[in-house]
């Protein structure tokens, strides 16, 4: 299964690139996509994640074609 | 209604224009709350040139659908214009139009004062502030 | 400012028109809270044909400014704006406007509802309805 | 020494008229100068007093040349 992984603001400034696309042949959860994609890099405090859309949290599980997304913290407004 | 736009935003027009557009509110409301959010030139001791608004599309939609929705249900609202502006922004330049008709003026005021809240909150946007030393950084919430 | 009028009440020319007057105030604002309180053609069961407001001169100047000036005491604000109007009133004319401006939303937020429910209490201003009978009755609070 | 007592809104439908002038000795209060006024007419509930342009109550002593004001409960905004 394939899951599209996009970045934004300050993240996305510090990795050099707004997604990545990561295959995976069971669910895993947010923290788990994150340490297979960035192996070196701790999560950083305070960033929040989204699955389609919507506010989830690092446990959240993630299914094919699904949309996951981490950001910092908004400042809209 | 909702929307986000990358162009001028002039909160009074659009009011006014919103307005026109809703004939069958004419005569129904007494109240009107609404919030401007503009930019400063000023922040965190430095002055600002110019800002930058990145935002999630499709995901800031749908969390200002939900926030206007929890809005609703909380208050007796008769609408709702929430306008946000995106992309490069100068100073003294409005960012963000919250207002809210109701018939009496609790509900108005409270909803848009939720509306606000939520929306710094919840719905992703990101501010990066260009400095006169042509520097940029990212505003912390 | 305050202002007391008897004609028509376009509050967003009114905003814009006291903005423009005070340039000092540019890049300055964050945050602009505005109610507006406007007739409606229903009230307590009846339809309503229109409404006299009266008010009692110089003292409602007076009521207003200790009301400005007490929201002022309470919160950082660069400028207040209140416009009543008096007279004959129409249903969907705005009656009422209130604007503040401050650096954060909260300030504006909170004294732009402390502004309005002081007025509503405080300033002797009393609205009489003309029903479509042509009968007048004096509002209740 | 000259009061001037104002009415406004119904109290000043209901007197038929929208001031009075009362001449006295000595201060007295609102409430008794009301009596004065209005002998027949108890006070109606509600109703608020103003003197000089500020709220008052009823214990309020009135001066000469004070403006004194009566009036029912205010409805603006």
């Amino acid at each position: 299964m394939t899951i599209q992984v996009r970045y934004f603001a300050s993240l996305k400034q510090q990795l050099g690139r707004d997604q990545d696309h990561i295959d995976l042949d069971t669910p895993l959860t947010a923290a788990d996509i994150w340490q297979q994609l960035h192996p070196q890099l701790p999560i950083p405090s305070n960033l929040l994640v989204a699955i389609n859309l919507e506010y989830a949290t690092w446990s959240s599980l993630v299914k094919d074609q699904d949309e996951l997304a981490f950001f910092p913290p908004v400042t809209g407004g | 209604m909702i929307q986000i736009i990358d162009q001028a935003l002039d909160p009074w027009a659009e009011i006014q224009h919103y307005q026109h557009s809703q004939p069958q509110m004419d005569g129904q409301f007494g109240a009107t709350a609404i919030f401007v959010g503009t930019m400063r030139d000023f922040n965190q001791g430095d002055n600002v040139s110019s800002l930058f608004l990145e935002y999630y599309p499709l995901m800031t939609e749908k969390q200002l659908a939900m926030i206007e929705t929890q809005a609703r249900q909380q208050w007796s609202v008769l609408d709702i214009l929430m306008i946000h502006r995106v992309g490069e922004i100068l100073p003294n330049q409005p960012i963000v139009l919250v207002a809210v008709w109701s018939i009496h003026r609790h509900d108005s005021l409270e909803a848009c004062r939720f509306l606000i809240d939520s929306l710094k909150t919840q719905a992703p946007f990101w501010k990066q502030e260009r400095l006169p030393s042509n520097q940029y950084r990212w505003v912390n919430p």
